[in-house]
């Protein structure tokens, strides 16, 4: 693809982070069809079967809200507005369309809004379901076949299913290589620091499948050359929540002495750590995927014999992440107005609790506006925890 | 010739106008404190010695604001947004969209040709947006309200301010000044968060024909240039905008003087 | 602010009858078990009414507790509560209010906390929560709940319907919805099967969908008398008349209370009793909840000449000749089409009108029906679900039909702190004003 | 361990309307309160230079210096900037062993803070309004045209209890404002305003499991009006230190001794690394 560089690092993920959605630019100018979303919840496979780019939308917490206040209610969970004001602005002008999957009621109950507002030529509401029963695999299956039928009506070609099944392929293998960068901040001197891996992670759902693996692999091979001296005792935390999408709390947590060594957000190791299997019908395993292995609060977990159980179908693979990387300290992190992560807390707090790690609780607005605030908040943490 | 009187009791400042066939004979205005009633005849009596006259003088008072209801010698009331349409409406006849920034709610106002309310929109139940914004910014910068307009204009980059609250902006300010922003930039960043909160409400009712500020934010020169430049218009402010809600009250008095020969006894709304 | 608010006065007899109606159905959860009844937290609107009727199950609604918790201005405890748990005041105050109140009935030990407003709720012996486009906290709050009574079950069922999109015909996805809604609705009777020991007796379901059909219509019917002008029946009255067909679908009384309705409403058209002495202004109750602690805010409204014939928010339900719903023998297929009609029944009008949307083709369908002047709005600050979008909607409809006036009021349905009663008036009499000036202008 | 008697240290507390400054050695040496303005830089100079005259010190005399508290990132003279919460603790139970949870109220922010012999382990902050903290109080006394001192006792000498039904504080002012002129006896009213900041305040702090003895700190603390309203919701009596504005500085001061004596055990000198007053005056 043009304008695609030779070597990708370190350097090449901050200025994709500095400079978000700089390449769906350039792939726009290229003649490439560009197709924005918002959740982990959209499936990227599909649109790259369709040779389209996805890219993930992000706000820029720095930016006040001055635009979308005339037409979205304060209501609506502050990402989601920020966003919107962001679009509103002009910053996502390369955007042919949008896929919203239903993923909350600050999505679902705004998609009009968004529709109306920004009259982009292409628009779908993926109408994913909240819960994994029998009839919602089925029902799931449905919708993402009604998906790919109006992404090919709009673009004008067939998504086929070998497409499909390479797309699958690509998404998987980008999956596994941001894996194996994660592992390399399991040791005791982890090899890349939360605020780098958070601009790998933005920079990556910004570009076409193939060029992130390419940018993961090549910041893999940097990284793995350094030579890190052991810092002593520093605590290693986990950040798990809402859609974080920016450096500034990360970069409060390691300013504050902390090392974030893993995360369960959704534009990190939700999204990474399934993949999608490799099934005769490739929407059966798109189904599964985004349906079943999506460790995400929008989606109702109902397995287990008893309560307990429930909780670890829902919260397990916390306490997994918390042995392999072995975390100090859990933030949880969620926005104001946030029903789905706000109605987890208790649970997933003592869950976390129960294995003897302490946890901080922030809720927070998508804004740098409260980082001074948060900023002790963490400090004290860390202060508690070492 | 008759004589009305207009007050205007709002939660900061207290008004009162006395009109005389559409003309301003006399204005007072004082601070609304603890005590309503006690303001308000105070207004009043200030009011009415500025031209020598009486309470018996007056042929209809009419009492709008947030404490209109504790004007006990008003023949009636009518709410300050009608009263500030009827008001600029006599200022500035071609004004079809209004801003007032009050001590506690911005609101747009749209009016038709008669000066009378089409629509109207007040900020959200947060007072972002609104003059308290500027009462807390002055204080904790101990500087007097009206100091802040010029002081902000010379600024050369405004402080960013991401939240909507006054409150937390007292916070996010007193944060930016820990870390060396000089007062003007704070002033003009102020000026900028509440700018875009009152710009959003002429947006969502709609910019119809010529646009007027009133109410003590529009004493601000730094925040109405700020809202001209956000809405790129020239906006007009009249000579004391303070007055305008007490003047629209007068003027509302008149008409039901016309309507019903000065009954006093009339109706209690308009 | 008064703590103890004076009750609105109420235009009909009907809608007093109510207090007892909502008292009858918390006492029932109450003495259920006496009666070797289940009890279950359950949620409205989510198409389970009859299922969970025709299988003896005693529902309980924490949208009712809390409900009557705001009117009695006595939430904020339970709303502490669940905030010490850590549940932020942002969220849906109907699910905290009540999850206030489990937490601190387990801390009892089962009792029901002190001067719980008219009693309080049994504790459930199972949770049937709804996931659909209609609300998240339904699908989030059973499992918040289970938090504190770890030992009840819970079940979540899924009720879709097709999106609304301008360029895609929906009838072309109803069949793919109404089999998903079918199939989830099967599940439901499979867990209540389970969790009461006893089979589905598929006759008497067949009996109680008819019931809550004739139901719909006699409800709709009834309402549509409110077209009288002046209008014998207020919003501020629905809010109260909305109950047994929200609360009590598929039951005997619930048809009953309507057949009583309808018959004074008759009476009051008759002698042209209307709910304001002097009916100036008859106004669209155009979305969102009330505020439960103020209702008294529409006898402000009524005092002032102000009337809503009707409402969007609780009129959920239409006359089934309209929806013209397929023939099917099987009952919980009827509920799904039923419910797939319901929820897209204005997608067509919007088609229609360029630019235009459901929710705003079924305000203005009420705007001319109902011969009004404006729409009035609430949006409640913790409930996305029913209030995000409200703004839109607004601006759509001054486009798409024209200037009529219209008013956001925004406040919330439990949750006080944000009420302010002087505002709140100083606004309505600005929105009166409005009217008025409408009126002299359009005459 | 024993400190040699020329080994002073500091602590400051720059919070959002105070600033504190306590020296000690073996015992309090100085304790200083001065209020804080835009330039807190200046402002810390300031105080600590009284703080040193009230214990005929010079600024070299001090040993190590620790900065706390909204504005702890702006003193250049400070060693080491450690957060109120630490401090808080730390100081509180040195005045009060007894306490296990904390209150403590302050201009803009309050916390409820869980101790165990003198370390947190756990702790709560208020979201990002100012229900709940000083802030609420001086606006609402500001626009009952009540000095902020008298609040409290006004309380106390109240009636019945006006409930305050707005949570925001600005809002809350208009309603306050508004029921005055609804004719509300004054006394009534601030009784209402405190029990709606003891609400918020409790509703926060029962986010920790308390643990008696409950103590109070901070500029909330002198306010007899709230912590009766405080005491009222709880249900039990609340401890208050002496002086409950110095805690956090008091903790800082202790925790630079201990931070200086632990390196000494371990045969480390700490070394000042902060700049010197002077220059930090003529910084501005």
């Amino acid at each position: 693809m043009t304008g695609l560089q030779a070597t990708f690092d370190l350097a090449t993920a901050d200025r994709y982070y500095r400079e978000y959605g700089s390449r769906a630019k350039e792939l726009k100018a290229a003649g490439n069809k560009i197709i924005g979303y918002l959740s982990a919840l959209a499936p990227v496979e599909i649109m790259t079967a369709a040779k389209a780019v996805p890219v993930r939308l992000k706000g820029d917490v720095s930016q006040p809200i001055t635009k979308a206040d005339a037409y979205m209610e304060t209501i609506v969970c502050p990402f989601v507005r920020n966003v919107f004001d962001s679009a509103l602005k002009g910053n996502f002008n390369f955007l042919d369309g949008m896929v919203l999957p239903h993923q909350c009621d600050s999505i679902d109950r705004t998609s009009d809004v968004w529709n109306y507002s920004l009259k982009l030529p292409y628009w779908h509401f993926l109408n994913m379901p909240h819960v994994t029963d029998g009839p919602s695999v089925e029902f799931t299956k449905e919708i993402l076949r009604i998906f790919i039928a109006s992404l090919e009506k709009f673009l004008g070609t067939k998504i086929t299913d070998q497409a499909l099944a390479q797309a699958v392929k690509d998404h998987n293998e980008n999956r596994r290589l941001m894996r194996g960068l994660y592992n390399l901040r399991r040791g005791d001197t982890p090899l890349i620091t939360g605020v780098e891996m958070m601009k790998v992670l933005v920079a990556c759902m910004s570009l076409p499948v193939t060029e992130s693996s390419a940018l993961i692999e090549g910041v893999t091979r940097q990284v793995k050359e350094r030579e890190i001296s052991p810092r002593g005792k520093v605590p290693r935390i986990m950040i798990v929540g809402d859609q974080l999408d920016d450096i500034a709390v990360i970069d409060t947590i390691e300013k504050a002495g902390a090392a974030l060594v893993m995360d369960d957000i959704s534009i990190g190791s939700k999204v990474y750590w399934p993949d999608v299997d490799d099934t005769a019908d490739p929407v059966s395993g798109l189904a599964e995927r985004y349906l079943k292995k999506l460790k995400i609060p929008t989606t109702f977990v109902s397995e287990g014999a008893n309560y307990r159980e429930n909780l670890e179908a829902r919260f397990g693979h916390l306490k997994q992440y918390i042995d392999d990387f072995n975390i100090n300290g859990v933030i949880l992190f969620t926005y104001k107005y946030c029903d789905p992560y706000g109605f987890d807390i208790p649970a997933v707090k003592s869950f976390v609790e129960s294995s003897g790690v302490p946890v901080l609780y922030l809720e927070d607005e998508y804004s740098t506006s409260t980082l001074p605030r948060i900023k002790t908040r963490i400090e004290a943490f860390m202060e508690m925890i070492v | 010739m008759a004589y009305a009187l207009g007050i205007d009791v709002g939660s900061g400042y207290s008004k009162a106008v006395i009109c005389e066939d559409k003309a301003i004979r006399s204005y007072a205005i004082a601070p609304s404190g603890g005590n309503y009633q006690e303001t308000a005849r105070n207004v009043a009596e200030e009011v009415l010695k500025k031209i020598n006259l009486t309470l018996e003088d007056i042929c209809f008072t009419l009492a709008t604001g947030y404490g209109a209801a504790m004007v006990p010698f008003a023949n009636s009331t009518a709410t300050d947004i009608s009263c500030h349409a009827a008001g600029i409406h006599l200022v500035f006849p071609s004004v079809r969209t209004l801003i007032d920034i009050g001590a506690q709610f911005s609101k747009v106002i749209r009016l038709d040709d008669a000066g009378r309310t089409l629509s109207f929109l007040l900020n959200e139940k947060c007072a972002g947006g609104s003059g308290k914004f500027l009462q807390v910014i002055a204080r904790i910068l101990h500087m007097g309200i009206d100091e802040i307009g010029p002081r902000s204009l010379a600024s050369s980059n405004p402080v960013q301010f991401t939240t909507g609250c006054a409150v937390f902006a007292e916070s996010e300010a007193v944060s930016r000044i820990a870390e060396g922003a000089c007062a003007e930039d704070i002033l003009a960043g102020i000026h900028k968060a509440m700018a875009s909160k009152i710009v959003n409400l002429v947006t969502r009712i709609g910019l119809v024909g010529a646009c007027a500020v009133t109410g003590g934010g529009a004493k601000d020169v730094g925040l109405v240039k700020t809202i001209e430049s956000e809405l790129n218009i020239e906006v007009l402010t009249p000579h004391d905008p303070q007055i305008t809600a007490a003047l629209g009250a007068a003027l509302l008095a008149l008409r039901m003087v016309s309507l019903n020969g000065g009954d006093k006894e009339s109706e209690k709304r308009i | 602010m008064a703590e103890d608010k004076k009750p609105r006065t109420l235009a009909t007899e009907s809608a007093g009858k109510i207090a007892k109606f909502v008292r009858g159905n918390m006492a029932s959860t109450l003495k259920a078990r006496e009666e070797g009844k289940k009890v279950a937290y359950t949620y409205i609107n989510d198409g389970q009414d009859e299922i969970i009727r025709a299988m003896d199950i005693v529902p309980a609604y924490g949208e009712s507790f809390a409900g009557v918790c705001a009117a009695k201005r006595d939430a904020e405890k339970y709303l502490q509560k669940a905030e010490a748990e850590n549940f932020s005041r942002s969220l849906c105050t109907y699910a905290t209010c009540t999850i206030g109140f489990d937490v601190w009935r387990e801390e009892l030990g089962g009792q029901i906390p002190p001067e719980t407003p008219w009693g309080g709720m049994a504790r459930p012996d199972m949770i049937i929560g709804s996931a659909q486009q209609l609300c998240d906290p339904r699908f989030k709050w059973p499992q918040a709940t289970q938090h504190y009574l770890q030992d009840v079950p819970v079940f979540v069922g899924s009720m879709y319907y097709p999106p609304w999109d301008p360029n895609m015909d929906h009838k072309d996805q109803e069949k793919l919805y109404v089999k998903y809604a079918a199939d989830e609705l099967r599940e439901l009777v499979l867990f209540c099967e389970k969790h009461t020991g006893k089979k589905m007796d598929w006759d008497r379901l067949a009996t109680i969908v008819d019931l809550t059909d004739r139901t719909w219509d006699l409800f709709i019917e009834t309402y549509e008398l409110r077209r009288a002008i002046p209008t014998p029946m207020d919003t501020g009255d629905a809010m109260n008349t909305m109950v047994p067909v929200t609360f009590n679908l598929g039951t005997q009384e619930a048809y009953d209370y309507y057949v009583m309705l309808q018959e004074e409403l008759k009476r009051k058209i008759e002698q042209k009793k209307g709910v304001a002495e002097n009916e100036k202004y008859r106004v669209v109750w155009g979305a969102g909840l009330p505020s439960w602690f103020a209702l008294s805010d529409f006898q402000y409204f009524n005092d002032k000449g102000v009337v809503f014939p009707v409402e969007v928010t609780y009129r959920n339900a239409e006359k089934l000749d309209r929806l013209d719903l397929p023939k099917t023998n099987d009952p919980l297929e009827h509920i799904a089409w039923r419910w797939v009609r319901f929820w897209t029944h204005w997608y067509e009008k919007a088609r229609r009108r360029p630019g235009s949307l459901p929710k705003v083709e079924r305000i203005i369908e009420y705007l001319e029906d109902y011969n009004c002047d404006g729409v009035v709005f609430h949006s409640a600050f913790s409930c996305r679900s029913w209030h995000a979008g409200i703004v839109q909607q607004a601006q759509v409809l001054k486009k798409v039909y024209g200037d009529i006036p219209t008013l956001i009021m925004e406040g919330d349905i439990v949750d006080i702190s944000s009420y302010n009663e002087i505002d709140t008036h100083n606004r309505i009499d600005a929105f009166v004003e409005t009217l008025e000036a409408h009126k002299k202008r359009t005459n | 361990m024993r400190t040699e008697m020329n080994q002073y240290f500091a602590g400051v507390d720059i919070g959002s309307t105070m600033t504190k400054v306590v020296i000690v050695n073996e015992g309090l040496r100085a304790s200083v309160v001065g209020p804080t303005g835009p330039e807190h830089r200046k402002l810390a100079d300031k105080v600590m230079e009284e703080a040193l005259e009230h214990a005929h010190l010079a600024f070299d005399d001090l040993t190590y210096i620790i900065a706390t508290g909204y504005g702890r990132i702006n003193v250049p003279f400070a060693d080491k900037q450690i957060t109120e919460i630490t401090c808080h603790a730390k100081g509180l139970h040195s005045l009060l062993p007894t306490a296990r949870t904390i209150i403590d109220i302050g201009g803009q922010d309050s916390k409820g803070i869980r101790i165990k012999n003198g370390k947190v382990i756990d702790f709560v902050m208020n979201d990002k309004c100012a229900a709940g903290t000083g802030r609420f109080l001086e606006i609402i006394a500001d626009a009952l045209n009540v000095p902020l001192d008298a609040l409290g006792a006004l309380s106390v000498s109240a009636e019945k209890v006006t409930p305050i039904a707005n949570t925001c504080t600005v809002f809350a002012e208009q309603e306050v404002v508004s029921q005055l002129a609804n004719g509300e006896p004054l006394a009534s009213l601030t009784a209402g305003i405190h029990d709606a900041v003891a609400a918020r305040i409790c509703a926060m702090v029962n986010k920790l499991k308390i643990e008696q003895d409950v103590a109070v700190t901070g500029g909330g603390a002198k306010n007899i009006g709230l912590v009766k309203a405080l005491e009222k919701r709880f249900g039990f009596a609340l401890l208050v230190p002496h002086e409950p504005l110095l805690t956090g500085a008091l903790g800082a001061a202790l925790m630079a001794k201990e931070l200086f004596q632990n390196a000494w055990a371990k045969g480390e000198k700490l070394k000042r690394s902060g700049e010197g007053l002077k220059e930090a005056s003529l910084f501005l």
